[in-house]
């Protein structure tokens, strides 16, 4: 059992005409995943590739039965394609778009936490991979195979070599979920954290952090009360230097708080071994699993 | 985007929130002119956002023209903590009764913006939380609902703020949570908050964060420029839409995905190299944008050599080896380069780059290897600087 | 308050929303001014708040200054289902393409604005929404998200609007939005919303109504006066503060408490009477307020009798008595009341009643007794147009 | 067992100082509330006749306790006081003052509709009360005695007229709520049919309506499926004209549903039993209870 998404998936691909929303829906497609629509504003009643693209989320839900959406929209547009796509009562929103603004963020997710039955992943994030089932979002499922280590990180290439470096000794994923590096993220490392502990499939989580905010330091706090499953955490960013935004708009470090040092204390503290490496990190799931 | 006291002024100035009279000036002679408008005694006061510039020589007070050109003269050109100073702001003299603090700061950890205020202003804010905690008001505002009424009583109240001054301080507070809001700020600070004899709230000084990504719907904000913190690398980098940051050390460093360049620099400092930067070249980098960030890492003078470390996910490895290859065409580097190529079109990407058989670059396959085989080649490469 | 239209589209223009040029007038002479301003054609229409005013000869289209005064004439001071017209709106003759409807509605049961769109314009909405409700588009604003993006294309995709007015129709229904929540409307309605042969909308009709209770932070919509739907008695309450609706019947009501007052209308009508109004004197009703009622139900000259009832809580009942006895001493009614006081004070009230001795003044202990005896009444006395 | 409110009801008094408010704060507490505190902006410190007095309701509740709050202020600042009550963690606004824009009524019940642990009942409204126990408002206590009849209404006199009606026939009154006659209450005829419902002391319900809306509509299928106690209804407005604003805001009657009749028929089409007059309205009670 994989988290979050499955076979059941029914994807309608926000931005489904844009160049890199067809690359990527088609090679969603490809992989298994039910991509049953697409949005385009204006554009409803063409195709992409044999996938109907209609003019509103609503349109899509009530023609395909769709249940979770990617959204593939430029920034300006992508926090009003998430609300339409809450609206239209899909369960799963996956926001692959990089730089909405911080305030419509706080908006768009405080506005989502309210509303039941709703989840958002990202945005700014690779999206969300359930090896052997479905793959919605840009995550290059060729380094994943199906398995028994969760992933959760705030970044994407990252996750990929942590993947990678799992994949090399022989293991594979339950699910890697990427929940994106943005000030405000839709899903934070304890949503997932507690879907993983849920999933009989995961039998070790690999937490993936960097410097900025207290994200980590909050999951390792619940990690320890609430996952009985093992974790192994892994911060980048020991080398940035205060006050610097390093990319992600999550990365920012003010004071002693939120260093990757912190981070990586506060999770040996709350009994999650840390990695240096990406490579030590596969070594101690390793190890963990052989116990 | 941090911006200068005087921009960040104008800001509030639009949103009716009170300054002091003032005009920026970035030569002597510019600011004897603001100053003619302004009128003596005036304040110069170095444009740099930093804090205790004053302590440094960078606020002076200055009575008559002569010494505004004395004090203009020798803050323009200044070194503060190693940012240069470019622009002064030339601003009438205020008499303070009370010096008060309060901000808006977007708290991403709580969902919310956290509005603070206290009647200790004028000092560092942290020195004070972690003096006297119970000096400093705040409260969070749900992002919904927005700024109300009541959230301004209850701060004045808290803070302890004169009772003639509740309202006014309420008010005022409502406007600087509408710049913070309207503006797509991520810092607002006023400290200090003034309080003059007539018993007038006015911003002494004014610290604004903006959100870079929101930008674009704030062409006038966009516009504002901050040279005193501009890198030549930095700004280099910023023309050609990459993410850099300049660091202290010797190897230039390029991934793909701000995680990844994070571990990067971390790995190469585990084995003994020091990052001469960070350069995310973002997802689905073309071959142009890998030309650009070369051109950026080696105008560090400092550089010895180059971590390439691509992990293809949206990016193509061998649009990558494309560009590298186009790079050493053009800009010819004299310093080694180390690359290492994962994820899609990795096999081509590497074949690429072996065909292309360029000077002075080594193929490593996995991270550990490229970081450590950099920092071996940084060792015994000397700078151009040292050239 | 129920807006004239060219009150309403002086309020949709302020918001950007376009409207025909147009002048209001209210004599022969100022329309010909304004027509002079606005040129010819154009078009003379009856500012009343009713449906189908054109059907009944009140806009008229004048290719001239002959016509023009022909109209004007005709128009003003017509009487439009009960309401004189008191003003024209003189407006530029818009050529049409076609005729949407749009408006945005104060959904209480829903608690949120409702938005409705649809290419049926020009007509009655009710008869459109049960001819062919497919026809109609419509969605809920979460009143604290507030109107998205999203929500504009989606109304104007159902109610399919043509492809090259998706977007001017979005961005109108934004603006729509905005003035309904800015100006605390109830009711903003455009029919028709008009497409002119250019492919351009226009407010062809505006229906705006803004809540009284919120009147006091718009001080230019609290200054707009409808003179048309404006009854004397109506007005004269108005003026003095009070909640009165004229009613067709000869017994004059008050009460205290809009359930109340409904409820004795309601009793007065089974015991076979017929109420000549509703006046809610309010909580705390005083001695003047009970002196301006009294002042404002005798002068509707149909009323025959009063029935005063009065439960007090708020409300001291022998507040009330004093100001009854104050209002015979001035006003010296012709024709009989009956009184019931409950609640508060009732005791003391009743007393002050008993001690003044008024004639044609009744107390009744019930209020069914209070309601039976004041429909005998009426019937035994003439009223004062019959006198 | 009362609803709402009872001995254990801590209240705090929005505009305690002004004329109003000391009056019906004094009569609440002579009553036997337990009126704790009241708030008035900058005469945080004074006391009204031994209440103390705070600036905010974060002191008030801080310092004294309170868990309701009754809100006396202006229709200006109505809004404002209510939002920090229920932002001070108060569970129960009562809120009298009149003539609060809707838009801003909208607002902030909505708000309160998606804050946890806090009921509005109001705004323009008497209050509640629960005879023997406490008084909340401006209801006049001395027609009311403690008994098995609950109370909900939307107007505050037709109330009073109608517990006096059921007092004539020896009949007392669990709780006395008036949930006012403002286009948006922040409690429906529902919410408090439903804690009537539960309330073991309550045998009996009467519930008061009039023209304009669908709250009694509604609120009469509600009862028909989750209310098992007997019902007895009243609307006022058979006599109101189509179109016309009569007092209530809420009392607007356009088309054909929202008319009295429409209601009566639909509370009796739903087996609530309907009064034409109050009079009638308390027989129908002491006949049902006599069942």
């Amino acid at each position: 059992m994989s988290i979050l998404i499955d076979g059941d998936t029914r994807l309608c691909v926000s931005g489904i005409t844009g160049r890199e929303g067809t690359f990527h829906a088609m090679n969603n497609l490809r992989y298994g995943t039910q991509v049953v629509s697409g949005v385009t504003p204006g554009k409803g009643g063409q195709d992409v590739e044999g996938v109907p693209v209609f003019n509103t989320f609503h349109d899509a839900v009530a023609e395909t039965g769709a249940n979770a959406a990617m959204i593939f929209v430029p920034a300006r547009f992508a926090a009003d394609s998430i609300l339409e796509a809450a609206d239209a009562g899909i369960e799963l929103i996956v926001a692959i778009s990089e730089g909405i603004p911080a305030h419509d963020e706080l908006r768009i997710v405080t506005q989502l936490d309210r509303t039941p039955n709703v989840r958002l992943i990202g945005p700014n994030c690779p999206g969300v991979l359930a090896p052997g089932k479905a793959n919605v979002g840009i995550i290059p499922h060729a380094f994943f195979s199906e398995g028994n280590v969760g992933v959760v990180s705030r970044s994407g290439t990252l996750t990929y070599q942590i993947g990678k470096e799992l994949a090399q000794r022989d293991l594979g994923n339950s699910t890697i979920v990427g929940i994106g590096g943005d000030p405000v993220p839709g899903s934070s490392f304890i949503d997932i954290l507690a879907l993983f502990e849920a999933d009989p499939q995961t039998e070790v989580i690999v937490m993936s952090g960097e410097i900025g905010g207290d994200a980590e330091e909050r999951a390792a706090e619940f990690a320890s009360k609430h996952v009985t499953k093992p974790v192994v955490g892994y911060i980048a960013g020991f080398t940035a230097p205060e006050g610097k935004t390093m990319g992600h708009a999550g990365a920012i470090v003010s004071g002693t708080s939120g260093t990757a040092q912190a981070k990586a204390d506060a999770l040996e503290q709350n009994g999650v071994r840390v990695g240096r490496t990406p490579t030590e990190v596969a070594e101690i799931a390793v190890s963990v699993l052989a116990q | 985007m941090d911006l200068l006291e005087y921009q960040g002024k104008q800001l509030l100035a639009a949103r009716d929130i009170p300054v002091p009279p003032g005009r920026p000036a970035s030569t002597v002679e510019e600011a004897v002119e603001a100053a003619g408008t302004i009128g003596y005694p005036c304040v110069v006061k170095a444009q740099v956002q930093i804090g205790g510039r004053g302590k440094l020589g960078g606020i002076k007070v200055a009575a008559d023209e002569e010494q505004l050109r004395t004090h203009a003269q020798a803050i323009l050109g200044m070194d503060i903590r190693g940012l240069t100073v470019h622009e002064v702001l030339i601003e009438a003299a205020s008499e303070i009764g009370a010096e008060y603090y309060t901000s808006v700061v977007f708290d991403r950890s709580a969902k919310a913006p956290l509005i603070l205020l206290s009647t200790k202003g004028g000092m560092d804010i942290e020195q004070v939380a972690e003096d006297d905690p119970g000096a400093i008001a705040s409260l969070h505002v749900d992002p919904m609902l927005g700024f109300q009424e009541f959230h301004g009583r209850r701060l004045a109240f808290e803070a302890g703020i004169d009772a003639d001054l509740v309202r006014p301080v309420s008010v005022m507070l409502a406007k600087l949570y509408d710049a913070f809001v309207s503006e797509d700020a991520m810092l607002v600070e006023i400290n200090p908050l003034i309080v003059t004899p007539e018993r007038e709230l006015r911003a002494l000084d004014a610290k604004v964060t903006l959100d870079d990504s929101a930008l674009y719907r704030h062409p006038d904000s966009a516009a504002f420029r901050n040279l005193s913190a501009e890198d030549p690398q930095e700004a280099m980098a910023k023309e050609r839409g990459l993410t850099y940051v300049k660091l202290d050390g010797d190897i230039g460093i390029l991934g793909n995905g701000a995680g990844l360049v994070m571990s990067t620099l971390d790995l190469v400092a585990q084995a003994g190299g020091a990052p001469a930067n960070f350069l995310d070249a973002g997802g689905g980098s073309k071959a142009d944008a890998i030309v650009a960030a070369v051109e950026v890492i080696l105008s560090d003078q400092k550089v010895r050599a180059v971590l390439f470390n691509i992990f293809g996910g949206i990016t193509r490895c061998d649009e990558v080896a494309k560009g590298l290859i186009e790079a050493f065409e053009r800009v010819q580097p004299e310093v080694p380069f180390v690359v290492r190529l994962d994820g899609t079109n990795d096999v081509e990407g590497r074949r690429l780059l072996a065909e292309a058989d360029l000077l002075n670059l080594f193929v490593e396959e996995t991270m550990l290897g490229a970081a450590e085989r950099v920092v071996e080649l940084a060792a015994a490469t000397p700078s151009l600087e040292a050239r």
